[in-house]
């Protein structure tokens, strides 16, 4: 796969995740009037939506550092 | 009792399906499961760790009676393995149903509470100072004890001196001790209401002060009651607060009269702001507003007062040869004995009869009171003369004088007004005030009517009755001065003892006590004129003190200090009546002591079989068998020393209840059904009013006391207020210079009212002394609320003056010529919730002459001046 | 030349004024961990806040002010590299990698000082993870602005610093392996410069929108709360981003004035960069002054009665010293900076002083914004509540910026704090 | 099933502040800390002055801020209508305590342990079992409470929570009342099912006119308030307690 390909796979992939996250995944939103306010849908969404943020931001690091330059990637 | 009994306060369907639970222990499994509790705090969690079996926690329920206050809640301890965790109301108690005041809760950390006294004590530096104590054993701290009240009850049992403050379980110590070692006994009462229980008793023949009927009563006034804050007559506080509440809900209206608004505050319609110490002239005025709009109970003032009796020139009664009172039969226009069949007497009138004038009681009042106009009260007392007649008007209107009601069968007189009045007889005409005040409800005819005015539970002649009116004068009184020339009525327990024993001479008094057994009482603490109690009981040679805690004056003066029990024992027995539902109940140990304390009743066994007066038919169990009533079979051996559950059960048994003790262990409360009106309305009584008639409109014995007084050559100043209608004048502490501006009176709070304890969780709701003072007042003086002040108090009589330094606190609820300090500060010593918690009002207050009523209770109230205090 | 022998910048030279600031600054962080210990193993006792309602106190105080500073500043770094970089703004490019560097370090200082904040802080990381809320306005600042903004700074600072770290990887010595790490293979080539470009842009293109929304939800923080007097209101956020923007400008130019007195550039950073960062000064110094005229006039005009005590608090009560000071604080400097661009000179020892100026009045504003809508702003009539830092507080907050002065320190020392000329090392390459 | 809640009757409060008390022995909650607070309260000027009293327990709204702004969903709302805290996943934010327009939150400013009322430690109770650092510890606040199971009961649990008034969920479990209102005196605090009209707070809702604590904030609180009307800023708070937490 191309570099451009995966980053904005990755960028997708992030947003989604995030938006996954935020909405559907974690406590839902509203007035709070039951128990299940104060739990995420799913477990650890909220690590979920972190991931998603560092997702879209290591898509450029991806970008950049994706083997195909003069050198490899050692880090 | 198990839980189960637990009922009245649960709610609608549960939710969870819970009923009996093993409970993990709290401790082994939060400190077990804890893990990296340093840094980060405790992370989570209580499930036990593996291997650790959860302790079964074991719960029951002890039914007992509070020890706190003094009306003696029903209480439930909740136990968990044998530890009380929790108090609550007892459900069936009538006195308070299931509920609790927050002392009542709060003394759960007295049965914990490390800082009591743990052992008994021996002092071990001089006396006068913060005590250094050793530890001794029980054995020897009562050897010691009781060899020194031996040695001097062998010289003279009046040198011993036994001194209460509140005990509740009379008939064994008031009476067999007291009974059995013959000793002097003192107790709180001239520091209490004293003076009005003598007005009452003296007037109407009933122990108690004013309280209302108060499931019918529609029109209250509330004198100086202090229901929000402190209590009242009878009760300390929980059982008037429901019944006004419920009254409340009905429609009672209620009429405040108080210098500062506290007295029933949020329940008041309407606020009198009253001068202090002016609360006779009010009276009087209120007095002449009934008569002048003739709202009064001709029949009731005829047939059971003295308002009838004619009256010669000289202030005595008009006497037949037998010696009976006569009124004028106005049938046959001669006078006729007091309640003589078929006569007609008259109220009112002035006849000539062998010569000479007489009149009637009530005609002369009519005169004595002709110029007490609301114009001349207002003057006096700071109420606007057209409030006076407007309350007057409604005690008239509510008073329904004439109207009747039918109950269980009686009718019997409806008069739905009555006062409410505690501690405010603590004034220097304190006594012929609450006279004053009885007046009101007797023009009205509402005395034991229907809604009217109540005294005591029941309706019983006091002692006192007849005994005040039999003028006895001794040259050879005691320190309590009782028939003394100076105060022939008091307590016996006058506030001048502290005086008495500073210079006994002074008063004829021969000799003072030297041994002193202090049970539950704080006089250097707890009683006004702390100098002249420190004073005085730096004169007793040898003091014992039993207390829980370390009182101010057992830190300063005991010898040995016994430890006392507080909750956990017996005790008893107690009245659980509301007025209106009987009950008798018992204070059962809800656990076993922590600390090496004794119940009282322990103690005096032990002190009366060292002193060898435990046994035989003049003993303390004779004398405990007499005053608890106990009849064949069910009395004590008189050969063996009883233990306290023996003596309830045996007690118990002898009431009929063949579990004996254990019912109470079990129920905690007896029972005995509504009040009869036969026994609670003196009019359905066989003889009306219990016999007590009739009620003294005039005290024409308060005449020949003081003419005896006066004979025996007693200053006037002592005789003054011995006047047989209640006469105004101005009270001495008027005498102070003008720079001493304000007045000084001081109050209870709910918090600590008659509980006397350094408990920490009402401590922690009233923190701290502060002097309450209208904005107005404390801005003249250019001080701010939370500025430290000096408060200075002057007595008129002496011209001593007496400063603390305290903390100013706005209320614009108090008059601006009013300042006002609460009580239980600086009381007790050695105890983190008590120490430097502020000084006690009781340092400015003075005693003595001009600072007692002629009954020798004490006044408090004082003029005093506030001012910045002085930067350190 | 002698010059080339050596790492640019200052770099693995310990000299005796890096000493000194390292020295200042670990005294102030030891004092910090026993002062956070102590808080640690007490309890937050150790501070002065208490209960909002009997106890009359505040729930939050110092801890809280310092986190809205830091994620200030942090928010202004970024925001000014990003758009140095998008506008291509030559003069000022010398503050680009400064002005990252110190993003990174004030997010983890505003991260530090919310686990100072927070009673159960080893429990906050497993239960935010597990469990953290969107509704809740903290969650912004958890996982947008402490989590997801300190990943993206981290890599917007990594990328842009490959190029460089990829010159210095040639050089022998004790920090090429961390050098080569950096690198990662950056050649240098024309497409890589390319990517380089287009990442950057799209980067900067991400983050600014992040960085409103994050610095804002701070803003919400205190905004969307209706029981707080003095808090809810729309103009608590962009307030937010104004001042933040102020407090970090102000930062920037002492670093870089730190920076051209301890390092000696003077040319790189000249007089008109200080000029421009002047400007930005002056423009958002009064475009808050705009937001504090609004607010007291609103207040002013039709505050309901809760509301008026707590102005009334910061206006003429207790606080009032801190209100006067920081306005004061703010139209100074503007007044200063303004007569300076009326005369057309610049004078660093003035911007210094106005940026020094500006950041005590944002400290003393996000106090007043914190505190008294706590102890004044109680809707029940509760007696008047009072917080003062305790000692404590103090100690860790003032360690908190001599570890933001640490970090910075030894930064500087291993990897250049200035992006190097095109030309740099040239010669060898 | 059953939502809770409370009314208050003022026209019966005399302030006596029994229910602070019993709460604070039922839910062992540490110094300083008030979860039920009553208001003495004064107003007017000299001699046309007014006291009253306000109890004010936690108002577990229906709408309730400090449940909204949690970021952990340890402040949570419970079917039966309460407001309740679970002290296994309060990370100590202190954010609901801010958000609190009523100032009902007690935040465990040091080890409960060692904010008991006396020091229980005392060597002279040695028999004495300690639990949570008192002689009179509340079993029952250790048990998971509810159809979740959370550890929602009781004060005083750890240092660096937030805990406030529970309407001792512990006590409803069991069918008790609130110990607040199972021991008021007067019967001012009214408590039960406000969904059933049959329950005595729904009773007198629709016998007395009543009103809520800050209604404008739209918070919903579950806690009427009938015979008397709200506080208002003439009202001086008079004989405040002492709730501090020291050192």
């Amino acid at each position: 796969m191309n570099r451009t390909a995966i980053a904005i796979w990755m960028v997708v992939a992030g947003f989604s995740l995030q938006f996954f996250a935020y909405f559907r995944w974690a406590a839902p939103l509203g007035a709070p009037t039951s128990p299940a306010f104060s739990d995420p849908r799913i477990p650890y969404a909220p690590a979920a939506f972190i991931f998603g943020v560092m997702l879209v931001f290591l898509s450029a690091v991806v970008y950049e550092l994706q083997g195909g330059g003069e050198g490899e990637s050692d880090g | 009792m198990t839980k189960e009994k637990k009922s009245g306060t649960r709610v609608g369907p549960k939710w969870g399906q819970v009923t009996r639970r093993t409970f993990l222990q709290g401790v082994a499994a939060t400190s077990g499961a804890v893990a990296g509790s340093s840094l980060f705090g405790d992370l989570i969690t209580l499930s036990p760790l593996p291997g650790e079996s959860p302790k079964p926690l074991h719960e029951d329920w002890i039914p007992t009676t509070c020890w706190i206050g003094k009306q003696e809640c029903g209480m439930l301890a909740r136990r968990i393995n044998g530890h009380v965790v929790k108090l609550e109301g007892l459900p069936a108690h009538p006195r308070n149903r299931g509920t609790l005041c927050p002392k009542g809760i709060a003394q759960i950390q007295a049965l914990y509470d490390p800082n009591r006294v743990k052992a008994p004590l021996l002092r071990t530096n001089e006396k006068g100072v913060k005590g250094t104590w050793r530890e001794i054993s029980w054995d020897d701290a009562l050897d010691l004890v009781a060899e020194r009240i031996g040695e001097a009850r062998d010289r003279d049992p009046s040198l011993f001196v036994w001194q209460k403050g509140r005990s509740k379980a009379k008939p064994l110590y008031d009476k067999a001790f007291v009974g059995a070692t013959g000793a002097l006994k003192l107790h709180h009462g001239a520091f209490c209401s004293d003076a009005g229980y003598r007005a009452m008793e003296y007037t109407i023949g009933m122990h108690g002060v004013m309280h209302p009927d108060f499931k019918h009563t529609q029109y209250l006034l509330s004198w100086g009651w202090n229901i929000t804050g402190g209590g009242g007559n009878k009760y300390c506080w929980l059982t008037w607060a429901q019944q006004l509440v419920e009254a409340r809900q009905r429609g009672l209206r209620v009429i405040d009269i108080d210098p500062r608004l506290r007295s029933a505050a949020h329940f008041a319609d309407e606020w009198l702001p009253v001068r202090p110490g002016t609360d006779m002239p009010l009276a009087l005025a209120l007095c002449k507003v009934l008569i002048d709009q003739d709202t009064i109970d001709r029949p009731y003032l005829t047939t059971y007062t003295n308002s009838s009796h004619l009256l010669q020139e000289d202030g005595s009664f008009l006497r037949d040869d037998e010696g009976s009172p006569l009124v004028w039969d106005e049938e046959t226009e001669t006078p006729r004995p007091f309640g003589s069949e078929g006569i007609s007497p008259a109220l009112e009138g002035v006849y000539s009869w062998d010569g000479a004038q007489v009149r009637t009681v009530f005609s002369s009042f009519k005169d004595h009171i002709s110029t007490a106009t609301p114009e001349w009260a207002a003057e006096i007392t700071g109420i606007p003369a057209n409030q006076i007649r407007k309350i007057g008007r409604e005690l008239g209107d509510n008073a329904m004088i004439g109207s009747t009601i039918e109950i269980e069968g009686h009718t019997l007189p409806y008069r739905p007004v009555a006062i409410m009045a505690y501690h405010m007889s603590q004034q220097e005409l304190g006594f012929q005030a609450l006279r004053a005040m009885t007046f009101i409800p007797m023009l009205l005819g509402a005395i034991g009517a229907v809604g009217g005015q109540f005294t005591d539970l029941t309706w019983k002649e006091h002692k006192n009755w007849k005994k005040l009116d039999n003028i006895e004068i001794t040259d050879t009184p005691n320190i309590t001065l009782k028939g003394s020339k100076y105060y022939p009525i008091n307590s016996n327990n006058s506030s001048l003892v502290a005086h008495v024993m500073k210079d006994p001479l002074r008063y004829g008094v021969s000799g003072i006590p030297e041994v002193a057994l202090l049970h539950h009482v704080n006089p250097l603490g707890s009683f006004p004129d702390q100098k002249a109690n420190r004073e005085a009981y730096a004169k007793l040679k040898f003091v014992a003190v039993i207390d829980p805690w370390l009182s101010l004056t057992a830190d300063l003066y005991a010898d040995v200090v016994l430890p006392a029990s507080t909750l956990e024992k017996y005790e008893g027995p107690m009245k659980g009546t509301d007025q209106y539902e009987d009950a008798v109940a018992l204070r059962i140990p809800p656990m076993e002591p922590i600390f090496d304390t004794r119940s009282e009743i322990e103690i005096y066994l032990d002190l009366c079989e060292r002193l060898g007066v435990l046994n035989g038919e003049k003993g303390y169990l004779a004398l405990v068998n007499k005053n608890l009533k106990l009849k064949p079979p069910y009395t004590l051996p008189l050969d063996k020393k009883p233990t306290p559950r023996e003596i309830y059960d045996i007690w118990a048994k002898g009431q009929g209840i063949k579990e004996g003790v254990a019912f109470f262990e079990d129920n905690g409360v007896l029972l005995k059904g509504a009040v009869p009106a036969s026994k609670r309305y003196p009019m359905a009584m066989d003889t009306p009013f219990g016999g007590v008639v009739p009620h003294r409109l005039y005290g024409e014995s308060l005449l020949g006391y003081a003419r005896k007084m006066e004979e025996r050559g007693a200053p006037e100043i002592y005789w003054r207020d011995y006047t047989p209608f209640p006469v105004w004048r101005t009270p001495t502490l008027e005498g102070s210079p003008a720079k001493y501006d304000l007045y000084l009176t001081s109050f209870h709070k709910i918090e600590f009212k008659q509980s006397r304890t350094p408990i920490p969780f009402v401590r922690e709701l009233a923190p701290t002394q502060v002097l309450e003072i209208n904005p107005s007042a404390a801005r003249a003086r250019g001080l701010e609320d939370g500025d430290r002040v000096q408060v200075e108090s002057h007595n008129a009589v002496t011209g001593e003056t007496r400063k603390i330094e305290t903390t100013v606190r706005f209320r614009e609820s108090i008059r601006p010529d009013v300042v006002a300090m609460p009580h239980h500060y600086g009381e007790h010593t050695k105890h983190p919730w008590v120490d430097g918690t502020g000084p006690t009002p009781n340092t400015l207050f003075f005693t003595g002459e001009g600072y007692v009523s002629n009954t020798a209770d004490q006044t408090y109230l004082v003029k005093v001046r506030v001012s910045k205090a002085p930067r350190r | 030349m002698n010059e080339k022998k050596r790492l640019p910048f200052g770099m693995g030279r310990l000299g005796t004024k890096w000493w000194v600031l390292v020295g200042v600054s670990l005294t102030l962080v030891t004092r910090g961990i026993i002062a956070y210990s102590q808080q640690a193993s007490e309890g937050e006792v150790v501070t002065g806040m208490r209960d909002i309602g009997p106890m009359g106190g505040a729930a939050w105080g110092l801890y809280i002010v310092f986190v809205v500073y830091f994620v200030g500043i942090s928010f202004t770094g970024i925001c000014l590299a990003s758009l140095i970089r998008l506008l291509n703004l030559k003069v000022l490019r010398p503050i680009v990698r400064p002005a990252e560097v110190m993003t990174v370090i004030a997010l983890i200082l505003g991260a530090l000082a919310i686990l100072a904040d927070v009673g159960q802080p080893g429990r906050a990381f497993l239960m935010l993870l597990k469990y953290a809320r969107p509704q809740s306005p903290f969650f912004g600042t958890f996982a947008m602005v402490i989590s997801g903004y300190l990943f993206g700074s981290l890599v917007y600072l990594y990328l842009h610093g490959r190029p460089d770290a990829a010159v210095l990887a040639k050089r022998p010595g004790l920090l090429q392996r961390f050098h080569r790490w950096w690198a990662a293979g950056y050649g240098d080539t024309p497409p890589e410069r390319a990517r380089r470009v287009r990442s950057s842009f799209w980067l900067s293109v991400a983050l600014l929108p992040l960085l409103i929304t994050a610095t804002s939800t701070l803003g919400f923080v205190f905004g969307l709360q209706g029981g707080r007097p003095g808090w809810f209101g729309s103009l608590q956020a962009p307030g937010f981003v104004v001042m933040a923007g102020l407090s970090g400008v102000g930062v920037l130019i002492l670093i870089a004035a730190g920076l051209r007195q301890a390092l000696g550039e003077k040319e790189r950073l000249n007089l008109e960069l200080f000029r421009w960062l002047a400007d930005f000064l002056l423009v958002l110094l009064a475009g808050y002054l705009y937001f504090l005229v609004v607010e007291w006039l609103t207040n002013s005009y039709a505050a309901g009665p809760s509301e008026s005590l707590v102005s009334q608090a910061i206006l003429a009560g207790e606080n009032a010293w801190i209100f006067w000071g920081s306005v004061a604080f703010l139209t100074l400097p503007a007044f200063l900076l303004l007569l300076q661009r009326l005369r057309g000179r610049v004078s660093l020892p003035l911007i210094v002083a106005c940026g020094v100026m500006v950041n005590l009045a944002a400290i003393a504003k996000r106090f007043l914004i914190v505190v008294p809508s706590q102890t004044h702003g109680m809707l029940l009539p509760y007696s008047t509540g009072s917080y003062t830092p305790s000692l404590v507080e103090w100690e860790i907050v003032i360690g908190l910026v001599g570890l933001g002065g640490l970090l910075f320190a030894l930064f500087v020392k291993g990897f250049p704090i200035l992006e190097l000329d095109r030309d740099y090392l040239g010669g060898t390459k | 099933m059953a939502r809770y809640g409370m009314v208050i009757d003022l026209s019966r409060c005399h302030g006596c502040r029994a229910c602070m008390v019993a709460c604070k022995v039922e839910n062992n909650t540490p110094k300083g800390s008030f979860w039920n607070y009553v208001f003495r309260f004064e107003e007017g000027v000299f001699p046309e002055t007014r006291v009253s009293f306000l109890p004010r327990p936690c108002m577990h709204c229906d709408n309730a801020p400090c449940v909204k702004v949690c970021p952990v969903g340890s402040r949570h709302k419970t079917l039966e209508g309460l407001t309740l805290t679970d002290w296994d996943r309060c990370i100590g934010c202190r954010y609901c305590e801010v958000a609190c327009p009523y100032g009902v939150n007690c935040f465990n400013w040091k080890d409960p342990k060692k904010n008991r009322y006396l020091d229980w430690s005392d060597p002279s109770l040695e028999g004495v079992e300690l639990s949570h650092g008192m002689p009179y510890a509340n079993p029952d606040l250790d048990l998971p409470q509810g159809s979740q199971g959370r550890h929602t009961a009781g004060g005083g649990r750890m240092k660096g929570v937030v805990e406030k008034c529970t309407f001792c969920v512990h006590r409803l479990e069991k069918g008790l009342l609130p110990a607040c209102a199972a021991n008021c005196p007067v019967g001012a605090l009214v408590f039960g099912d406000l969904d059933d009209p049959e329950s005595p707070p729904s009773q007198l809702l629709r016998e007395k006119p009543h009103f809520r604590l800050l209604e404008g904030e739209g918070t919903e609180p579950r806690v009427y308030y009938v015979g008397g009307a709200p506080p208002t800023t003439a009202s001086r708070q008079i004989e405040a307690v002492k709730a501090r937490v020291e050192r």
